[in-house]
């Protein structure tokens, strides 16, 4: 009864346009600027809005997007790009040389405080040379610097400075040279974009894309079946069924490496201590906590199950209370009537967990009750957007967080696990994961890689600033009514140009 | 102990509902305000006890003199009268009016309310609040006290207020047409009642259109007519009363009783 | 059936009441008790309602919710009754002016849609029982004062009001013991079953509203149970254990028929 | 549509009956006794098999054991080709090669076995390298050839590796190979471990049975209408037409999945209506439809795979998958499955997604250890000069 007071003004919306692909996100991007996404949505939009220098061939090889040639340097420090001269923004300014100066720029700029300023360290400085030739050079000799030149291009002429800040009115104004341009910001958190007919290699064929905001993630599969959404971006485990047995829809295996934990605050007590988070991880039986989510995998460490990177040798911790007791006495705690203090004091923390996550309540309660049996007090707060920004990311100010992470086909931990990663709000810190970070980066022997990373895997799981929770299979389902669909592992919109709407 | 009631004026707008209107009621006599219907008799009543709602602010003026041993001594004033009254209600004027079961708290039993003026009296504290002797002392049964208002009768009723004022044990009595609608049997039990009362040493002040309960009981008598008192001399030899409407009044009467 | 309908009124009312004391002297850990491998349990001996999707006793669940609405919705009482019948007797009481200006400031109140006016309450001051309990007092205080309001202007100047004060009765003890709790407790009741209904199901409401997005916004939020969060937590779960959703469905129900019946049968002998 | 139509009217007279009505599933819904009888003998071995899990059920004895044993073997197969080609690749995208490292030796092995030229592999082994590998490579050199077993092994640990494989595959020895990974130091301080590439050529020949099993145990559980018309034959003979086109369209694939799904929902539904209760048990608990289905599209999938279609071959899998458990071998998620996912996915450039399919089958079938760590060589590789992208949920 309520469900459908509720989704009588979702339902309404089905009557818009035929040509429009409509999508669902759990949340509408706050911001849309590549300088600051954290969040899969973010990425998604700036897959719509912007280009990259180079960006992903279907089958996943670099392929030039904006630039028209390029040519690397014996040495290997500088490549000279020619920017291809078709390209415009969405206000009809041609895409010049200084734009990528200036993005390179910006990203590393400190005041910016992008958070994909570690995808350019390696750029020492980038040289124009009239409009379209842009001279990058580099801090060392790279072999394939094509390859990672992937990030989005933004327009110098949007900005008066290089330090961007993250309220800058381009979060709300944003301008790319992307498949589509943003229209509007709807008053219902959705946002429309209509097809840029400058766009590279043409006009995109669906017209117009509107992403939906629909923070339940019950009703997102009740709307694609209802034909008020064309596509799910990531679909419950519960819907699958329902959704595979409905010929009116497709599923897609999307962004499987991705995983789940509980991360300690390692900034503050009394999580500073590793005995703690070691003692809580064997308080908690995350098979338990699974059961209830879907089927996914159990791990023990920074890296699904399938990635080459995972340290088989290593098993996830299982519930150990007598080891969490020991543990927990060596670090001064004591019990008291089943509950742990330490000088005088309760231990009670607080979990912080977003919003939108979906099943997060599930997994909060059954957490909060294995902790309670084991003698900890844990308090729940669930944040949205802007305040998990702001306390998680920049502030820092919480005891434990669950979230998940995705990451692409790299599976690149270091911006979760190394001391200065911009991604390591936990302020984990271990010299020899730093430096085991650095030789995987910079070796080109897949196997020391694969070694320095297992042996990364073995000692977060033994230092466990995380408690490494599972993998999800996800899959994004997407009406029949969408052809050519091919959705890229990590970034989903990089081949929209090619999808279309069917009769 | 008397009340006396000088120069009152009760205005509603320009018009004097009651005019120069003063009464005196003694200890132990029955004085009996008579008139016709709107002559204003029970609106100078309700006046001794500061009850005129309705027609404020309509009293000019009057002097309330209480006297003997506590005098009191009230101005009439628009000011504070409610306060003003505090010590005549009850204590000292009780006041039964025209229909007695519309007096009673409908959704309150009797003998609670007796108990609630035997408290009032502060005569009977502690475990001596018992409602029966009130109701014997009235001549009502003992069960009487365990009903509601809408159970009784109309004399029954009258009693029970006349139950409540001596409960109350309140000086003075002002009892508002007590026999109407009761037929000539109840009529005279109820008139013997008041006679107990006043042998008691009650004063009261009886109200009524009927000339026949001021031979029957009266002390002193006062004829009222639109808003004046028109004849006021003790109650012995009505034939002699002074005013053409005192006397239109007796004739009536005497006409009534000769046709029953 | 008629004659036994107000007792059975009153034995559905004072069901959660006597639920609510015994979910106060029972030890249930409502945290503690998440045990996976009784997900979705059909009723058994052992758990007479079966278990949740996350493997907690329904019954005890559904007894623990009281907690979450029969102590604030009494506290909603007092508070309906400590604003609304001062308000309503007082203005009835003494007209004029006063009166005027406490039913203009209830009126005030009164426009607003209650549910709008808790919901408002809730996004300035944070999501609490107890707070949705004040707001709901507050919002339903109109009401009782407006009823009090009336009667008490009725009652005024009826005979035994006149006698009372003659017989020297202080006007308070004439307003409040003879006008209000001699003549009108049960109006006052009647309003006060009302409130408790209204509350339950606005907590209901409420809960499950929260309940649906996860996150508990609004209401009780899980793991403290509360008939609505029940309903919202389960009603998705395609394996569900059918009870986990019905019960709590059910037993507002029987609650809202007690307060029904109850309320009417007040109005009946007040006639 | 109008035929849908009529066929749904209580008028339509009675429907041709389906070529499924004939095959395997029609005459267990009209006999189930018959199934009964046939899976009483060797009961656990049946149910292993009709689970798809071959190692269990390649120990028993009788036909399903030896069809487990053949489609392990068939896996085997799958598995060697897939880490040949990640041998080949892995090794082309290495640059530079580890000085004195014994990788280039299993690398022509690898690319032997396969059938390709070993020498251009060989000849990279440094002079530096392991003396042990220097003996063997030079051996391997003066004998490139896998038929006939070694002349002269010389103690040489890994030229007798080699042998013992070539015994088990002669059937000259009862004991099978080890697997074990061949270990080198890491300039990092830790191992290299290079996985045997000849493990899963030589499972595929000792697991190969002359199944000699006719009739129903020949067909139970398989992709056949009958003994001569299986896969994509039977998809035609079903009246879907398996034509996969000229260019890599996963579209049509997705509509033949489309038409496949609407005949046999038909079938499965008259059989809900006709069948007897005891039919319909078996109906729904041997999952028969969805097994019969997925193995249907997966020979499709592995026909669109020799056509050079991973494309399709990818969807067709995705089609057969149950994907209520992804990621877990089961009734209608065969090991087959994962492997042809896994070469789909290797052929389309997504290396990253073929290491999911991968996972799965190192999980009961170890021999898929070498390929699953010769893959990953190979996703690492093809990363190296990538910066890796995380984002929040």
């Amino acid at each position: 009864m309520f469900s459908l007071l509720i989704m009588a003004p979702l339902l309404s919306m089905s009557t818009a346009g035929a040509a429009s692909f409509r999508y669902a996100e759990d949340q509408a991007p706050g911001i849309v600027n590549p300088l600051f996404s954290t969040t899969m949505g973010e990425a998604r939009v700036n897959e719509l809005l912007f280009d990259g220098l180079y960006s992903d061939s279907q089958e996943l090889a670099t392929v030039p997007d904006l630039v028209q040639s390029d040519e690397l340097s014996e040495d290997g420090l500088t490549l000279t790009l020619r920017l291809r001269s078709d390209v415009s923004w969405h206000d009809g300014r041609p895409l010049q040389g200084q734009d990528v100066a200036f993005t390179v720029q910006a990203m590393k700029e400190p005041g910016t405080l992008s958070t994909e300023a570690g995808r350019v360290s390696f750029i020492e400085r980038v040289e124009t040379q009239g409009d379209s030739l842009v001279v990058l050079h580099f801090t060392e000799p790279q072999v394939r610097p094509q390859d990672k030149l992937t990030f989005k291009i933004l327009p110098s002429h949007a900005f008066s400075s290089t330090v961007v800040t993250r309220s800058d009115s381009f979060r709300t104004r944003p301008l790319g040279t992307g498949p589509y341009k943003l229209v509007t910001y709807n008053d219902d958190n959705s946002i429309t974009f209509q097809a840029n007919s400058e766009g590279l290699g043409g006009k995109a064929r669906i017209a117009e894309v509107v992403m939906r905001e629909v923070s339940d993630k019950s009703y997102q599969a009740k709307l694609l079946l209802y034909e008020s959404l064309e596509g799910l971006v990531r679909v419950l485990p519960r819907d699958l069924a329902v959704l595979q047995n409905n010929r009116k829809i497709e599923l897609y295996p999307y962004q499987t490496n991705s995983w789940w934990y509980v991360g300690f605050n390692q900034a503050r007590a009394p999580f500073d201590d590793a005995r703690v988070r070691q003692a809580m991880s064997y308080l908690v039986d995350v098979d338990a906590l699974l059961a209830p989510v879907g089927t996914g995998e159990v791990l023990s460490g920074p890296f699904v199950r399938s990635s080459p990177f995972y340290n088989h040798q290593v098993s996830p911790r299982t519930y150990n209370d007598t080891r969490a007791a020991t543990l927990l006495e060596e670090a001064g705690f004591a019990s008291e009537g089943g509950m742990w203090t330490r000088d005088g004091e309760p231990l009670t923390v607080t979990l912080s967990a977003h919003r939108t996550l979906e099943s997060a309540q599930e997994v909060v309660i059954n957490l909060q009750s294995q902790l309670r049996s084991g003698g900890v007090t844990v308090e729940v707060e669930f944040l949205d957007e802007a305040e998990w920004k702001a306390r998680i990311w920049r502030q820092q100010d919480y005891d434990l967080v669950l979230s998940q992470w995705s990451f692409d086909r790299n599976e690149d931990v270091r911006e979760q696990l190394h001391s200065d990663g911009a991604r390591n709000f936990g302020s984990y810190s271990n010299p020899e994961v730093d430096a085991l970070l650095n030789e995987a980066r910079a070796t080109r022997d897949p196997q020391v890689k694969k070694a320095a990373l297992r042996k990364v895997h073995a000692l977060a799981s033994q230092d466990s600033p995380m408690i490494f929770l599972w993998t999800l299979d996800s899959y994004s389902a997407i009406s029949t009514r969408v052809d050519d669909v091919v959705i890229h592992p990590f970034y989903f919109f990089t081949w929209v140009r090619q999808w279309h709407m069917g009769s | 102990m008397s009340v006396h009631l000088r120069s009152l004026r009760i205005l509603a707008g320009k018009r004097a509902l009651v005019s120069q209107v003063s009464l005196h009621i003694l200890p132990g006599q029955i004085t009996v305000l008579v008139g016709a219907s709107g002559s204003g008799k029970t609106l100078t009543a309700r006046s001794l006890l500061g009850l005129v709602h309705g027609i404020e602010p309509g009293i000019v003026a009057a002097d309330l003199e209480i006297q003997d041993g506590e005098v009191i001594h009230r101005p009439y004033a628009a000011v504070d009268r409610e306060r003003a009254f505090v010590p005549v209600r009850g204590p000292l004027i009780a006041w039964l009016p025209q229909n007695p079961r519309a007096a009673l708290d409908p959704l309150q039993a009797v003998g609670a309310q007796i108990r609630d003026c035997l408290k009032l009296s502060g005569q009977n504290t502690g475990l001596d609040v018992a409602p029966e002797p009130w109701l014997e002392r009235v001549s009502l049964a003992k069960s009487v006290g365990r009903l509601y208002p809408h159970q009784l009768s109309g004399g029954m009723a009258q009693r029970v207020g006349i139950a409540l004022a001596l409960a109350r044990g309140s000086r003075f009595l002002i009892v508002d047409e007590p026999t109407t609608g009761l037929d000539p049997s109840l009529r005279a039990g109820i008139l013997e009642e008041l006679k107990r009362a006043r042998d008691s040493g009650v004063g009261l002040l009886l109200i009524t259109h009927d000339l026949r309960l001021v031979r029957q009981l009266g002390d002193h008598l006062l004829v009222m007519d639109r808003g004046c008192i028109v004849e006021d001399r003790p109650a012995q030899d009505l034939s002699a009363m002074q005013s053409a409407q005192a006397q239109a009044l007796w004739q009536a009467t005497l006409r009534l009783e000769a046709r029953q | 059936m008629s004659a036994l309908r107000p007792w059975a009124g009153v034995a559905l009312l004072l069901l959660p009441v006597l639920i609510w004391v015994l979910s106060l002297a029972a030890n249930y850990d409502v945290i503690a008790d998440v045990d996976v491998s009784r997900a979705s349990l059909a009723p058994s001996v052992d758990h007479w309602l079966g278990c949740d999707h996350l493997g907690r006793d329904v019954l005890w669940r559904l007894i623990t919710a009281s907690e979450s609405f029969v102590g604030p919705s009494l506290f909603a009482c007092v508070v309906a009754l400590v604003i609304g019948v001062p308000a309503g007797a007082l203005s009835g009481w003494l007209g004029g002016l006063p009166a005027s200006l406490t039913r203009f400031g209830l009126t005030t109140v009164a426009s607003l849609p209650r549910f709008v006016l808790v919901l408002l309450v809730c996004a300035a001051f944070g999501n609490s029982v107890q707070l949705i309990a004040l707001a709901a007092g507050v919002a339903y205080a109109p009401t009782l004062a407006e009823a009090i309001y009336a009667r008490i202007q009725s009652f005024r100047h009826r005979g035994f009001v006149l006698a009372g004060q003659a017989h020297g009765l202080r006007s308070g003890r004439i307003l409040w013991l003879h006008l209000l709790w001699v003549n009108h407790r049960r109006l006052i009741l009647r309003h006060c079953v009302q409130l408790f209904a209204y509350f339950l199901l606005l907590e209901t409401t409420l809960s499950y509203i929260g309940g649906l997005d996860g996150a508990g916004s609004f209401g009780v939020a899980q793991p403290d149970p509360s008939w609505g969060n029940m309903i919202a937590f389960e009603w998705r779960e395609p394996q569900a254990n059918i009870w986990a959703t019905l019960a709590p469905g059910l037993a507002t129900a029987l609650v809202l028929l007690g307060a029904t019946w109850t309320g009417r049968s007040l109005i009946e002998e007040q006639a | 549509m109008l035929l849908l139509w009529l066929s749904c009217t209580p008028t339509a007279p009675p429907m041709a009956p389906s070529p499924l009505d004939s095959a395997w599933m029609g005459q267990i819904m009209a006999q189930p006794q018959l199934f009964t009888q046939t899976v009483d003998s060797e009961r656990t071995a049946w149910v292993a098999l009709h689970a798809n899990s071959w190692r269990g059920a390649h120990r028993g004895t009788g036909t399903p054991a030896r069809r487990a044993s053949d489609l392990h073997a068939d896996l085997a197969l799958r598995v060697a080709g897939l880490e040949a080609t990640g041998w080949e690749r892995t090794l082309s995208a290495w640059s530079p090669l580890p000085a004195g490292s014994a990788l280039p030796f299993f690398a022509g092995l690898s690319a032997l076995e396969a059938g390709g030229a070993p020498t251009k592999w060989w000849k990279l082994i440094d002079t530096d390298a392991d003396p042990v590998v220097l003996q063997a490579t030079q051996a391997m050199l003066k004998q490139p050839t896998l038929s006939t077993r070694l002349a002269d092994t010389m103690g040489n640990p890994l030229l007798e590796r080699v042998d013992q494989h070539l015994a088990a595959r002669l059937g000259e020895s009862e004991e099978w190979p080890s697997g074990t990974a061949w270990t080198e130091p890491l300039s990092s301080g830790e191992a290299r471990s290079i996985p045997d590439p000849q493990l899963p050529w030589t499972l595929s020949v000792m697991l190969l049975s002359t199944d000699q099993a006719v009739g129903m145990e020949a067909l139970l559980f398989s992709d056949c209408l009958s003994a001569s018309v299986c896969g994509p034959d039977a998809m035609a003979v079903l009246g879907v037409d398996p034509n996969l086109g000229p260019s890599d369209n996963p579209n049509l694939a997705r509509s033949i999945a489309q038409s496949l799904d609407q005949v046999l929902d038909t079938w499965a539904r008259d059989q809900r209506k006709n069948a007897s209760p005891e039919a319909l048990g078996l109906l729904e608990d041997l999952q028969v439809v969805q097994k019969f289905r997925g193995q249907l599209l997966l020979s499709l999938a592995d026909e669109a795979l020799d056509q050079g279609h991973p494309k399709q071959a990818v969807v067709l899998v995705q089609y057969a998958m149950d994907l209520n458990a992804p990621r877990t071998l089961g009734p209608v998620n065969s090991p087959t499955h994962f492997a042809v996912l896994a070469q789909a996915h290797l052929e389309s450039g997504h290396t990253r997604e073929a290491l999911d399919a991968l996972e799965v089958l190192t999980r009961s079938y170890p021999e898929a250890v070498g390929a699953d760590e010769i893959l990953g060589d190979l996703a690492i590789l093809e990363g190296l000069d990538r910066q890796g992208d995380s984002k929040e949920n």
